[in-house]
């Protein structure tokens, strides 16, 4: 079985594990030892609660119960751009018109921006090639946001996720290509690097700071703003499930969106509920198993996070768990756990 | 022998003939009889006011052959160039990026739509005709103006600026204007000029140009290429006044990219190096002495004239020697005052 | 009984009525015979759908059925911005740090924009002052919510609603006086009716371009950005029940909010319910009204469109509404109705 | 009679004392051993150098006396005000307004941080002891170096500039800063002042500055009043500055206000108006003929040294009688040129 659950020290190995499965385009998860044993000091002091919630680094794993692999992991920052800036191109209009000539001209324009400066971050997300398919990839970038739903007051009002952009087949980025060239004089990968190695005084020293027309940008820049990397396409769709939005903020370098959601609007916050774990479960799943929707579940504690999928049924604030999901979870009849469906419901009004 | 004064209602069959043979290299000329009309009509009320603070002013000179009194040029020189509106146009700006944690440092350049140019003294309509032939008359027209304003400082302001058209394709197509312009103002270059009928002074500029700097990397490479880049009728001019003293890279034309010269009085020849004397009778011949060739206006505001004469050098004396059909041409006599500059 | 209901041609004089007991500071609905008559048609050519859907000025009347008198009035235009431009201050964040000094400045930064161009806008709200009190506000600023949930294709992706903003007792505007003032040099009142009249291109010509940030601005002018006129912040309430939200663009003159929303997650949109009128509803409604809720009710055609408050059980599809109901809403039993709790529920889960 | 010679090793401790003399005023001044002893270094390897392109180099003059060879002023100038980072400042931009349908037209003033100052040359710390009852002698030491720099034209750049001390209150505030800096450093004047090291050319100045113009009308009272006001120790440079041809309005400084003068060289006096002559022996008395004040300089760039001469007018002389004395200072000889500008 796989379990979502809050990291521990013990992980360090499996995380550097899995961080060499990475490769290149993720400048959070290196296999830096350094890097990744500091991150997960945070981390476990983020579940211990010894830090500030806007320090704090919700690191979680995927762990294969039946072999004790790591097989992914995902992370909630508490907020950003509080040490170095969070730079963002926000997208924004300006309308030219004369009324003499007749002339309406809508423009789209960026503008630098620190925006998003203290939003709530889900980043980080891997999940392991040998467990791709089934509702895997799902319950390991959902359950963020279960734990979002359990524990509302630990995060800012804004929750962002910063998607990887577009690139082109030979790999460059077409946005870079026709912007930040210019002004960095330095290759995409160079640049992307230095930032997530926190070196982010250039980006005040080197970018341009006005405003800028959208229109001065050559097509091939102008067609990717906002456009998601092909491999990040369905991870981008498992978050607007959840009720995140492009609002019109994109990376700097290669355009590539920011989703973003209200905490007090997304899915989890809605429709997640407690239900109390029934006593008796055994006879009902096996009658009804076929008509039971996915649900995610988890525990209730922040030390000792965990959450599955189970196919259970769940009415009326009652859930029939099996033991091995209950020892998964760390949990025993008669406690509560949180619940959300898998999937989204259709809204019959849209 | 050629001399330069203020235009007269006479001019105007003179000035249709010379339109005729301008190109749309001159943009700032007028063109239609109406509008030669209007220009003369402005220009003769002009140099009769009384002036305090430079206004809406223009003054219009013609050059004309003292031999058959044909106009072959003309040439304009206003107060202030926004005086009825904001004159905008495009500062060249140069930002300089420096990181020292990467090692890097270049400069880029961002285009502004500023309005600073609106109180500036500006020459316009510079027109000579067959002039691709043009001799030393050229540049008595050109300087003519500033020698003019060197007399009657008050009526102007201590910067002055020329537009100079740029450059177009064989379709009249702007590469400046395809690139920047047509984006806000959506129609072609030729349209645009027509609307605002050659004006940079309007409130539709305003509305429609863009209001951030355009960084010029960002610009396709033609278009980067044109900025600055003059019409090959303004070669002339451009020469004539870099000589004088005005430097062009701080200004461009918002529509074509075409360069705006500009300068600080202190900065130009006519006021720095123009030497007031008094006009002496020629001696005969004065045999292999050596000459120079000189601009010589009268210096008076109301009966302004100019032309070159070549005299013996005048640095070291209070008088300059003038043939009578010098005198004549400038309606002075001995003992008047002139302005002088060596050109 | 009050229904809310599209307006018809044989309204203006009643308007007129209603638009001169609005006083000042509601530019949309002045009692000018000429204005009014022509927003009218449009209005009428909006519910006939003889214009097109961006065009669109839907107005609503409250009447009072005893009497056959207009208690009230609301509107929804199609899109703004799409003839004059629509300006707005967007409030964004720059951030200011050197890793040397050890100095991290949050900066607070306006942005002339014309970002909301395109969206659907509420609008026009007057309730006469004889009928305030009970649900009466409530029918009337919520029965647009309940038109775009039976009509939501006739609307742009993102709603808004600008409010009035805040001023001082003396009538005067901190953040005009602060900001606006020193480019328009002219009172308040004086640029704002400008406004009104269509004169925009004077903003293009006379307001600062640049951004600004708000640490310039007076105190007194910094405090009241997004903040409302004090006889606002009840409508603003009902708006933020809907689910709009403040999202950092304010009024170019006054700093009043604009409420906003993504019209696919507007409470009406999420909540509201189609149900058949019931056959026999009397002997329900006397037993149980005091449990049942009190409802929105709409019928469901756009040329004739009619809406009224009801206390009524409304369960399984079905609703139990009087022959007083029905007629009020053009409405006969087996056809169905759009109906959405009055209140919101509250979110167990925030 | 006043020298102005280049410094030299010799002059630490006389540099030591007369910094202690100068306040707050002169922020560009060095005033530790440490900091006066690397500048005179830093100047004579300058003087030394071979220059294609003006670059880091900057010559510092002394103010000497004759008669007791004490050291009574010290001016400065750089090639380039940015030879490590960028040289950044406010321009004080106008923007005109104008909206023909409401009949207003005003103007408003912005603030822009730039940085073309970056490649001009720079002059700097000026300060001459007793400035208050300062003669001739300080119109010798600040315009002596504006005179080296037209004898070597290729150590400079065209356009030169002077950042000017503005104005602090009693407990050193600047109301300039208070209404600006402050917000975005969140520490007083003297303290950022400090950190900075008096340059204008750090990177922490683009990370925490203002990327956007500043609305002068938004701005305190007292913090526009501030804009351009120089330190009453600076006012002296300033009516130097100014009648050499400097213009006060452009730009200011970023931290306090103060004014910024600049030209281009074509503007300035010490390029247009000085006069290369060559040096005759002086006649005995020549009576009562009419005399000028002239600053005269050893046209040579490796043992440049300038004074004041009284002289009979030279505009239509070849040449400039000196005395024996006059030419000890300059360590000249008859026949030698010279560079000459009345002052």
């Amino acid at each position: 079985m796989l379990v979502v659950r809050a990291i521990r020290e013990t992980d360090l190995e499996g995380l550097l594990g899995l961080a060499s499965q990475v490769g290149s385009g993720m400048t959070t998860l290196k296999p830096d030892r350094k890097m990744l044993g500091a991150r997960l000091e945070i981390a476990c002091a983020s579940f211990a609660e010894t830090i500030a919630p806007n320090q704090r680094d919700y690191m979680f794993v995927m762990e294969d119960t039946a072999s004790g692999k790591l097989a992914g992991v995902c992370a909630i920052k508490g907020a950003v751009g509080l040490d170095e800036p969070f730079y963002n191109y926000r997208i924004g209009t300006l309308v030219h018109s004369s009324r003499e000539l007749k002339v309406f001209t809508r423009m789209e324009t960026l503008y630098l921006s620190n925006d998003l400066t203290g939003s709530t971050e889900l980043c980080s997300l891997f999940l392991h090639p040998d467990y791709r398919g089934g509702t895997n990839g799902k319950l390991l970038s959902k359950s963020r946001f279960l734990f979002i739903a359990q524990f509302p007051h630990l995060f800012s009002a804004k929750l962002i996720a910063e998607m990887r952009g577009y690139q082109s087949a030979d790999g460059s980025s077409p946005f870079y290509e026709g912007l930040g060239r210019h002004f960095f004089k330095m290759d995409f990968n160079h640049a992307d690097d230095l930032t997530s190695l926190g070196k982010k005084s250039f980006i005040a020293e080197l970018m341009p700071r006005q405003p800028m027309y959208v229109a001065y940008l050559p097509p091939e820049a102008q067609e990717v703003i906002g456009k998601v990397h092909v491999n990040t396409a369905p991870a981008r769709r498992l978050l607007e499930q959840e009720g995140m939005y492009f609002e019109g903020y994109v990376d700097i370098f290669d355009a590539g969106p920011v989703l973003q959601a209200r905490i007090s609007e997304l899915r989890a916050i809605r429709e997640s509920a407690l239900a109390v774990i029934d006593a008796a479960p055994r006879a009902v799943t096996e009658t009804t198993a076929a008509a039971n929707e996915p649900l995610l579940v988890s525990n209730t504690t922040l030390r000792d996070f965990r959450m599955i999928v189970a196919t259970v049924p769940c009415e009326g604030g009652h859930i029939a768990l099996s033991t091995a999901d209950q020892q998964a979870l760390g949990c025993h009849t008669g406690e509560a756990v949180r619940t959300l469906s898998l999937n989204p419901r259709k809204n019959v009004n849209v | 022998m050629y001399v330069v004064r203020p235009v007269a209602m006479t001019d105007i069959p003179a000035l249709e003939a010379l339109a005729a043979a301008a190109s749309s290299g001159v943009h700032t000329m007028p063109k239609t009889r109406d509008a030669i009309e209007h220009a003369i009509e402005h220009s003769i009320a002009s140099f009769g006011a009384e002036v305090d603070i430079p206004s809406e002013e223009s003054y219009m000179f013609v050059l004309e052959s003292m031999r058959d009194q044909r106009i072959d040029g003309i040439a304009s020189i206003s107060a202030t160039a926004g005086s009825n509106g904001t004159y905008f146009a495009f500062r060249n700006d140069v930002v300089q990026q420096v990181s020292r944690d990467l090692n890097i440092c270049h400069s880029v350049h961002a285009l502004t739509l500023c309005s600073e140019l609106t109180g500036h003294s500006q020459l316009s309509s510079f027109f000579v005709r067959n002039w691709q032939q043009a001799g030393p008359e050229a540049k008595l027209l050109s300087r003519a103006r500033l020698m003019f304003a060197a007399l009657a400082p008050t009526r102007f302001g201590d910067r002055f600026f020329v537009p100079l058209a740029g450059i177009t394709d064989e379709n009249a197509q702007s590469p400046f204007w395809e690139a920047l312009g047509r984006k806000f103002f959506q129609m072609d270059f030729m349209a645009a000029e027509r609307v605002v009928d050659g004006a940079r002074n309007r409130t539709l500029i305003v509305e429609l140009m863009p209001h951030y700097p355009v960084y010029v990397p960002l610009l396709p490479g033609d278009a980067q290429a044109a900025m600055g880049q003059v019409h090959p009728e303004g070669e002339l001019p451009l020469r004539l006044l870099s000589e004088e003293g005005f430097e062009p890279d701080e200004y461009i034309d918002i529509f074509d990219g075409g360069p705006i010269l500009q300068a600080h009085k202190n900065a130009l020849r006519s006021f720095t190096a123009s030497l007031l004397r008094h006009v002496s009778a020629a001696p005969g011949a004065d045999g292999d002495a050596p000459k120079l060739r000189y601009l010589v206006a009268a210096a008076k505001e109301h009966n302004f004239r100019a032309i070159t004469v070549e005299s013996a050098p005048i640095k070291l004396s209070d008088n300059i020697a003038l043939q009578p059909a010098a005198l004549r041409a400038l309606q002075l006599s001995v003992g008047d005052a002139v302005l002088c500059v060596e050109i």
